[in-house]
């Protein structure tokens, strides 16, 4: 079906945009963009698992519907982060992550 | 065969009035408690002679020998399945004789201290303690095993403690005390050790099984050699140590001169007549086992014995306070009674040695206790121990006076005194034995004339000084125990020793050796002449000897500065460079890693508080650095 | 009820009583009431043990009791007492007992003081009486732990961090136990079937050498810290030194028999032939325990830290005669730990007593006390006595046990040890001798305490009890040393089917 | 479906049954009687509560997604009992008035994650069980936030949030190999396939990382000191005591149940973080001022030992783990009770704060030191039987040195409680919390707190039952 | 080359390349813009893949949800004009080790496994058998998942309103306030 393409190609590059999301998440100082980083994690994930639905178990629908359930619990994780970020904004006046630390040690 | 149980009542007598007089005592009139206390000590003394009379003269002997009668025995503690200490009544020669002395010394001793510790405070714990000393004294003679001896040796040790520190108010006489304990228990701590050993190899502590000559524990001889000698001889000179140490044999002496601090009945109580012969009789107890199983311990007890009497007998010569020259002449005359263990054989003549120190001891109990009553009676009479601020007081004392003088001739050796007898079998042994202790035995029975007569000039003749008061004869509670002791140093010689105490219970002939007898008595009456000649007037010549050996006089004088050894041995090293570095190094080594573990615990904490740095994504990197080094691990390096 | 239990139950009992007590003033009436009854109830159950054996009864342990409590780990609640735990509860019964009445006057948090004082008692009764490890191991963590609070409360000096120090360093060592019993608890049954928690029915089967050799260490370690085992003594003399009164008198005298108690029922009963193995180890710890201890107390000031280093030195007696694994040693083992207990407890007693009076321990700060007040001082020289080991009191009798037994040991090492060790009795008489001669002979040195008044009705009640125990076991030990003797049969039977000699 | 089947489900639908109840309330009750809201909530959830004990069919529901058997009922019921504490100490703190706006808020949130967790639980398939961590989690951000006025809150919600995005980023990834290499996502298929290849292990280590995040395992624990001691005290014991006891039972099931093939390797991942886990823990809960803080690390050392129930992989390990559950719930909800009635009355956080606490507040100071025991695995309170089958169930298995590292810990946690118990018994306290008289729903939630302290331990009956109800490997 | 692959590899560039730039964007809005642009490749990418659905769905949650919250949120908190700093390079580097060596990692672990197919008949995706599936209650039915995650989004919603919601002495003590 899916002629010339190796299932590896579509993990690596899920995987690469996994960890650029990772790398996101931990540089990004921005919540709003490490927000972002999640959502590429995310992503990167629902790739992997439509292509391994496709690629090697067509037969059952888990992977996408995987990919479909992931899609709406990150829509609502990304409202209520919004919603706390933009409390944090109204607290901190910054959503800088390096000065949201008023714990530690 | 006789009964003898009713011999138990003589240790228990005293122990019950201990426990009266020591709970109740306060509440009673002083008077009382004297008057318990003594009327106690009567009874068993009328008791210990009749035990006395019925062992030596109506009991049965087989083959001519004195039996070893256990009179009662219960056993007191189970150790192993053999070993068991018991508690009992074993009546012998040497511990019916002891007995006797014991119970006169010690009936002479309560009477004197009615009129001496009149009016003292704490007069009833004085008669208290003395009743816990004859109850301990009297366990220890008549023991019935080795550990039955050991537990009534620290009873008399205590006692002796609580006698000595008995004006305990006064520093130097809790020092004293103190030093007393201390040294003994050291001392001790060897007869413990002797008693381990000795009861590992032989498997038992009774006596009648240990020094039976034909019994196992001698039958298997002296068992493996360890280090040279046998085990049993290390044990007998184990055991040995803890006599030297009761006994106040040099090294262990040294207590025993400042042991005087105590009051002076309990001196010539105990430290004359009855508690520093102890060690003697635990040689004498154990003979068959040194003489047949250990002759090489034998050896050190001779040696022992001849360098105290003479190292003693030096220093005595020596001294200014009367009781401590009283205190080493009691040393050198306990060399003396060690010297004729050590030169003894077992059986018949041989054992000549064993029965003249019996011998010396008994009469030693007489007049020694005759000579610090006498010296008690000085110095109640004058209120010092000095014999320098004395002088000229046989006007004054007149009973004390004759009294002191037959105890110094008594000492001295002059016949028919009884000293003389029982010195000259000792002699005599050695003489036959070992030329050069005798030579040296020969040498301190000159010694002994002299600081004792040095001592009688000085006291009773001599310049007289100015006293406070006018020095007053004695009351008749403390004159009638002299009279009655001077009775006995000038009598008891004539007791036929060889026939009743020997070291095999048999009979053997005895008679004045006059090769050793003459010169000895020559010899005694030498010190006697110099001592008349420098102290009987005022005299330089005391003084100018003094100078011309003046470093041999000054190191006697500082009793050849032992004590100062001994302060060295426990201040600097057991205290400064054991004690405190032990302390110091459980409060900061031991104690310090345990500190340093929860320091370092604190400080690990402290550490690594920056990992919860409060930012996110600082977290985060630690997350996923954790999650990716446990793949990496768990893939590759830990599979 | 079973009458073991009510060890355990007469105590919570009491602590409800005192919960529930209005009037604060007669909570130390009803601590003394119940402790009391303990008493009672220890001399009875003594009676019934003699008795009991007297009958012809020979099983191991008497009055035993057997609840299942987890079946599926098999714990269960186990009672049952030999002669040596009847030995050391009614030690215990005395010690607590002298205790309510050494601290009569306590009065910050009073109620809550003897709560935690029963409560401690209640944990060493019910370790005493347990045969099941699960149950042992719970009561000794609970007999520690009120400690924490009771010194830390109501105690003197760097309270809390000795308080703390304690706990930690018992807990640590109760860490140890914990890995050694499970160990034991997973070898009990090394055929298969069911794993037991039953020290009686451990003791039948043989662990696995390997496993002993593991688990002993652990286990004799475990117990080795509350027995003052060098060098985890540490907290002892800190401990003791901060600790009030009747804490200081149950902890040095009941707390710590709890590790000598433990090392022997548990790690050398258990597991002989690892201790057998390596018992010269601990041969050498325990012995460096007698001697150091003994000179560590010389140079003391303090007259708690004196006999806080005492302690260890006689603790560590304890365990280096359990070490001999000989019947007599072990003997003189448990009788040093009875006579310890009590005249450690008269110390303790009378140094409250004189803190109390004095303001001061230090013993360069008193002198002449004698004179002043009679009776603490002939009751502090008899304590002393006992201590270095006078014919006639408790001390020698279990020493000289000691001794003999100990130099029992067929290896010429083991003798020479011992040796080493008996030359503690004398380091002993060093120190005691100083602190009687420095305290109470001499003259009076500080004005202060010539108007000290001597011992109050409640203060002789304590110390009396404990002298007249000391005493008694010291004038007539036979009977106790043959009721713990023929408890001790089983375990020398183990040992001589291991190696006879 | 019958209703028989319904009432296989009966716990999560309930829940939701009562969070729409509540919503309903919320919507129809006249503003100035709200205040009955709390009560009402609290009482419908305790019938719940009670509900959930009726014996019930088991079996597994919507083609095996839905899976639920006595263990997991069990699980569930500890669970409720543990919620139901949190409830009704809620009641008090949502009486003050910032609160007064957002009880029913509040109450809908709690039961929604409760219901997250329920079907966690009752997973048979990932997918539910990524739904329900999910549920489980993201209202939780928002209750952590809860208190809108206070900088701490809304920062704890944002790392909450955000971290456990990247943890379930993590986990997802783990999912998505798992599903890749075994081409299902069914529970009993999934075991079936799993083998002992690279990539499974890799994805179960992805997996396994997120779980640890929710159980706050070293060195995936980092957000939880920020969290706890930033959230209202309510919310932190409820993270500390609920959420992290659904995320042991479901990952001690999925241990147990799907990844058994390769036990070899979890038992060393174990063994390696529950070492971590207890010691940083510990080290960290040594230094802690603030006393909501310090219970956090100290949470997260008690993670460490319940590890120890699992590293054996038997059934005494899991029985051991459900039991410490409940005690912790026990223990830990009445620590936090204390420190709920002192933070509500007297607004008061910090360690220092507790001095002299005995003097003036009896009872909370030795409820609190109850607690701390049973913390402390100190007997005869339940947190030492606890502790002691845990240890057991790991020595099972011959993990000795691990259970005497652990022991050697609770040296350390010790060290650390008692320095509360100090300073409530014997430190002086300058400025000391006066007395007060808290009110009846904290009393009553401390009550039943204590009495499950004391009790639980010496009831064998709840271990025994505990102990036939789990299954090992 | 196969239009599939050039298709392959340009969506998979464009999603590499965009969300490289996501991470690494100074420019907030542009990041935001950046990641549309990855997620709108993505769902060309489900395209491909033949999942028609899930590519709407990812068009219009994703791009057209999700990124316009997230926009609409930057215009509320963020000076657009204003350019991040740079973060620190010691964090910099760090993380991309860490990335980088899980990145790494991963694909080795990932091109060392020999992955198998199915052999069972693959299922066509339409839009039936996705309804059908979304409401089966049987074995590989989603029917619950369905259901519940409408609690989550219910949940969230309240959660969102919860966070937002003013309460209490929030008013005054808000430092935003203070500072005007």
């Amino acid at each position: 079906m899916n002629t010339g393409i190796p299932i590896q190609y579509f993990l690596v590059l899920a995987t690469i945009m996994f960890f650029t999301g990772v790398y996101g998440f931990l540089t990004r100082r921005n919540l709003i963009t490490i927000l972002m980083s999640v959502e590429l994690i995310l992503n990167s994930v629902n790739i992997n698992f439509l292509a391994f639905n496709r690629f090697l178990y067509p037969h059952k629908l888990e992977g996408m519907f995987f990919s479909l359930f992931v899609i709406a619990v990150a829509a609502s994780e990304a409202a209520v982060a919004i919603a706390i970020i933009i409390n944090i904004y109204r607290r901190f006046t910054t959503i800088n992550v390096e000065d949201v630390n008023e714990m530690k040690f | 065969m006789i009964n003898f149980s009713y011999t138990i009542w003589i240790p228990l007598l005293p122990f019950l009035l201990f426990i009266l007089l020591g709970l109740a005592g306060h509440k009673l009139k002083p008077k009382l408690s004297g008057l318990f206390g003594t009327g106690g000590l009567a009874i068993i003394t009328i008791l210990s002679y009749i035990t006395a009379y019925k062992y030596f003269f109506t009991s049965e002997k087989i083959e001519g020998a004195y039996q070893k009668i256990s009179a009662f025995n219960i056993t007191w503690l189970q150790l192993t399945d053999k070993l068991h200490i018991d508690l009992g009544v074993l009546l012998d020669p040497i511990s019916v004789m002891m007995l006797v002395v014991i119970t006169t010394v010690s009936l002479m001793v309560h009477i004197y201290s009615l009129g001496y510790m009149k009016g003292e405070k704490g007069f009833e714990r004085f008669f208290a303690f003395l009743s816990l000393f004859s109850f301990s004294m009297l366990g220890l003679v008549l023991a019935t095993n080795i550990f039955q001896m050991y537990i009534f040796w620290e009873l008399v040790g205590v006692s002796s403690f609580l006698l000595i520190g008995f004006y305990y108010q006064k520093p130097s006489a809790v020092r004293a005390s103190k030093k007393a304990f201390i040294v003994t228990r050291f001392a001790d701590l060897g007869f413990l050790i002797g008693i381990l050993i000795l009861s590992f190899n032989t498997k038992t502590f009774d006596f009648i099984t240990l020094t039976d000559p034909a019994g196992s524990a001698i039958a298997q001889g002296g068992g493996i050699a360890f280090m040279g000698l046998s085990v049993m001889t290390w044990s007998m000179i184990f055991v040995f140590m803890g006599g030297v140490g009761k006994s106040a044999m040099f090294p262990f002496h040294i207590w025993l001169p400042d042991a005087m601090e105590g009051p002076t009945p309990v001196s010539a109580l105990i430290h004359a007549a009855t508690m520093v012969v102890a060690g003697v009789y635990l040689v004498a107890r154990m003979f068959p086992i040194y003489a047949f199983s250990a002759p090489a311990a034998l050896e050190v007890v001779a040696y022992v014995g001849a360098f105290s009497s003479l190292f003693a007998a030096v220093i005595a010569c020596t001294q200014t306070d009367i009781k401590r020259v009283l205190a080493y002449s009691t040393i050198s005359q306990i060399g003396y009674m060690m010297l004729a263990l050590g030169v003894s054989g077992y059986g018949g003549h041989e054992g000549l040695g064993y029965m003249a120190s019996m011998f010396h001891l008994f009469t030693h109990a007489m007049f020694k206790a005759l000579l610090f009553l006498g010296a008690g009676a000085i110095i109640h009479a004058v209120h010092t121990n000095h014999m320098t601020e004395m002088g000229g007081l046989r006007k004054y004392l007149p009973i004390t006076h004759m009294t002191f003088l037959i105890a110094c001739l008594t000492i001295a050796g002059i016949p028919p005194l009884s000293g003389f007898f029982s010195k000259d079998e000792i002699l005599a042994a050695a003489f036959h034995n070992n030329k050069l202790l005798f030579a040296v035995e020969y040498i301190v029975a000159g010694l002994t004339a002299f600081y004792m007569f040095r001592l009688y000039f000085s006291i009773f003749w001599g310049k007289e000084t100015h006293y406070h008061h006018t020095p007053h004869e004695a009351p008749a509670t403390m004159t009638i125990p002299l009279i009655v002791l001077a009775i006995g140093s000038v009598f008891t010689g004539f007791i036929p020793f060889n026939e009743l105490v020997t070291s095999d219970g048999k009979v053997f002939e005895t008679e004045i050796e006059l090769i050793v007898a003459i010169p000895s008595v020559l010899i005694g009456l030498l010190g006697i002449g110099i001592a008349f000649v420098m102290y009987r007037k005022e005299s330089e010549i005391s003084d100018k000897l003094a100078a011309i050996f003046k470093y041999t006089y000054k190191w006697a004088y500082n009793k050849f500065y032992m004590d100062e050894l001994y302060l060295f041995v426990t201040k600097k090293i057991i205290f400064r460079y054991i004690s405190e570095p032990v302390a110091w190094f459980d409060r900061h080594i031991v104690d310090g890693t345990m500190n340093a573990i929860a320091s370092v615990t604190q400080s690990v904490s402290l550490r690594i508080k920056g990992f919860q740095s409060g930012q996110l994504q600082k977290y985060a990197f630690v997350f996923v650095t954790g999650a990716i080094m446990l793949a990496i691990l768990f893939i590759y390096l830990w599979k | 009820m079973d009458i073991l239990s009510l060890f355990v139950v007469i105590p919570v009992l009491t602590i409800t009583a005192i919960l529930f007590l209005k009037d604060a003033r007669h909570v130390r009436l009803v601590s003394a009431f119940g402790m009391g009854l303990q008493l009672v109830l220890a001399a009875i159950l003594v009676y019934l043990y003699l008795s009991a054996r007297h009958s012809g009864n020979i099983a191991e342990m008497l009055f035993v009791k057997d609840y299942l409590w987890y079946k599926s780990l098999n714990i269960h609640y186990a009672v049952g007492v030999d002669g040596i735990s009847v030995a050391m509860i009614a030690l215990t019964s005395l010690v607590v007992f002298a205790g309510i009445f050494a601290s009569w006057e306590v009065e910050f948090l009073k109620k809550e003081f003897f709560i935690s004082l029963i409560l401690l008692a209640s944990g060493v009764f019910g370790f005493f009486i347990s045969i099941d490890l699960f149950t042992m191991f719970l009561f000794y963590e609970l007999a520690v732990i009120p400690m924490y609070l009771l010194i830390g409360i109501w105690g003197s000096g760097p309270k809390e961090y000795s308080a703390m120090k304690l706990t930690l360093m018992l807990m640590g060592g109760s860490a140890l136990l914990l890995v050694g019993l499970l160990g034991i608890y997973f070898n009990s049954s090394p055929n298969g079937g069911q794993l037991t928690f039953n020290i009686l029915e451990i003791s039948k089967v043989a662990i696995p050498l390997p496993a002993q050799r593991l688990f002993f260490p652990l286990t004799f370690v475990g117990f080795g810290v509350l027995g003052a085992l060098f060098p985890f003594h540490t907290w002892s003399p800190d401990g003791h030194a901060s600790a009030p009164t009747a804490v200081s008198m149950l902890h040095a005298g009941v707390l710590m028999k709890l590790g000598g108690y433990g090392a022997f029922r548990v790690a050398i009963f258990l597991m002989p032939e690892a201790a057998q193995e390596l018992s010269w180890i601990f041969i050498i710890l325990t012995s460096i325990s007698v001697v150091y201890g003994a000179f560590g107390a010389i140079a003391q000031k303090d007259l708690k830290y004196i006999n806080a280093y005492s302690s260890v030195s006689h603790c560590g007696l304890v365990l280096f005669a359990v070490l001999m694994m000989n019947k007599t040693a072990m003997n003189g083992a448990i009788l040093q730990m009875i006579s310890h207990g009590l005249m450690t407890a008269l110390f303790f007693a009378l140094i409250g007593m004189l803190y109390g009076r004095t303001h001061t321990r230090m013993i360069n700060e008193m002198g002449g006390l004698m004179k002043v007040i009679p009776f603490l001082s002939v009751c502090y020289v008899i304590a002393g006595l006992a201590s270095l080991g006078l014919p006639g009191l408790s001390g020698f009798v279990a020493e000289m046990t000691i001794f003999v037994g100990a130099f029992q040991h067929p290896e010429l090492f083991y003798r020479i040890v011992t040796i080493l060790a008996v030359s503690s009795i004398v380091i002993t008489a060093v120190y005691i001798l100083r602190v009687v001669a420095t305290l109470l002979l001499g003259p009076t040195t500080n004005e202060h305490h010539n108007h000290i008044t001597d011992a109050k009705w409640f203060e002789k009640i304590s110390v009396v009890t404990l002298i007249g125990a000391v005493a008694a076991i010291g004038l007539a030990p036979f009977w106790l040393s043959t009721m713990i003797g023929t408890s001790l049969q089983p375990i020398v039977n183990k040992i001589i089917a291991l190696n006879p000699f | 479906m019958s209703l028989g089947t319904i009432f296989v489900m009966r716990h999560e639908l309930l829940l939701i049954a009562a969070a729409l109840l509540v919503l309903m309330a919320e919507i129809f009750v006249n503003p100035d009687k709200r205040r009955y809201i709390s009560l009402f909530s609290v009482s419908l959830f305790g019938v719940i509560t009670l509900i959930g004990f009726i014996p019930s069919p088991t079996g597994s529901l919507f083609g095996g997604m839905y899976v639920t058997s006595n263990t997991i009922l069990l699980m569930k019921n500890v669970l409720n009992i543990g919620a139901l504490l949190v409830f009704i100490q809620s009641v008090t703190w949502l009486k003050k008035e910032e609160n007064s706006e957002k009880i029913s808020e509040y109450f809908i949130l709690l039961i929604s994650t409760l219901v997250g967790m329920n079907f966690m639980i009752s997973a048979g398939h990932f997918l539910m069980f990524y739904i329900g961590i999910e549920l489980a989690t993201i209202p939780i951000a928002a209750l952590a936030a809860f208190d809108r006025y206070k900088n701490k809150s809304a920062e704890a919600g944002i790392k909450l949030i955000l971290s456990s995005a990247l943890s379930s980023g993590i986990l997802l990834y783990g999912l998505s190999l798992i599903y890749g290499t075994t081409g299902t996502l069914y529970f009993n298929e999934v075991a079936a396939l799993f083998g002992n290849n690279n990539l499974q292990i890799l994805a179960f280590i992805f997996f396994f990382a997120g779980m640890a995040f929710k159980i706050s395992i070293v060195p995936f624990h980092l957000w939880t000191a920020d969290v706890y001691e930033g959230s209202p005290v309510n919310i932190t014991s409820y993270l500390s005591v609920i959420s992290k006891g659904a995320a042991v039972f479901i990952l001690i099931i999925l241990l147990f149940s799907v990844f058994p093939e390769i036990i070899a390797t979890w038992q060393k991942t174990i063994y390696v973080t529950a070492v971590l886990t207890m010691t940083i823990g510990n080290l960290f809960a040594i230094r802690q001022q603030n006393i909501t803080r310090f219970l956090a690390f100290s949470s997260i050392s008690q993670a460490g030992y319940i590890l120890l129930g699992f590293i054996g992989g038997n059934q005494l390990g899991m029985a051991s783990v459900i039991y410490y559950v409940l005690v912790y719930i026990f223990s830990n909800l009445g620590a936090f009770g204390v420190v709920i009635a002192i933070s509500n009355s007297k607004g008061r956080e910090n360690i220092e704060d507790y001095n002299g606490l005995y003097h003036t507040n009896p009872k909370l100071s030795l409820i609190m030191t109850l607690a701390l025991f049973s913390l402390a695995g100190i007997p005869p309170v339940a947190g030492f039987f606890g502790k002691f089958f845990l240890f057991t169930a790991a020595a099972q298995k011959g993990f000795y040195l691990l259970v005497l590292i652990a022991v050697l810990n609770t040296i350390i946690s010790l060290f650390y409680y008692l320095l509360v118990i100090k300073a409530m018994f014997i430190n002086k306290g300058e400025n000391p919390i006066e007395k007060f008289r808290s009110d009846f729903p904290t009393r009553f939630a401390l009550g039943i707190c204590v009495a499950g302290i004391v009790v639980t331990g010496f009831a064998s009956i709840l271990f025994e039952v505990i102990r036939n109800l789990s299954f090992g490997v | 080359m196969a239009f599939n692959q050039i298709m392959f590899i340009l969506f998979s560039a464009m999603i590499i390349v965009f969300s490289v730039l996501t991470v690494t964007s100074r420019k907030i809005l542009r990041a935001a813009i950046y990641l549309l642009f990855v997620l709108v490749s993505t769902s060309g990418l489900y395209f491909m893949l033949n999942y028609q659905f899930l590519a709407a769905v990812q068009l219009t949650l994703y791009a057209g949800g999700i990124v316009v919250l997230i926009i609409f949120s930057i215009l509320l908190t963020s000076h657009l004009s204003k350019k991040f700093e740079h973060s620190g390079w010691k964090k910099n580097i760090f993380s991309a080790i860490a990335s980088l060596a899980g990145a790494i990692l991963s694909i080795i672990t990932i091109l060392d496994y020999k992955f198998s197919a199915t052999s069972e008949v693959a299922k066509e995706v339409d839009m039936r058998l996705i309804g059908k599936s979304l409401l089966s209650v049987d074995y590989d039915g989603y029917v619950l998942p369905f259901e519940v995650i409408s609690i989550l989004l219910l949940a969230a919603m309240i959660a969102a309103i919860v966070v937002a919601k003013n309460g209490g002495p929030a008013k005054a003590q808000s430092p935003l306030i203070n500072q005007k």
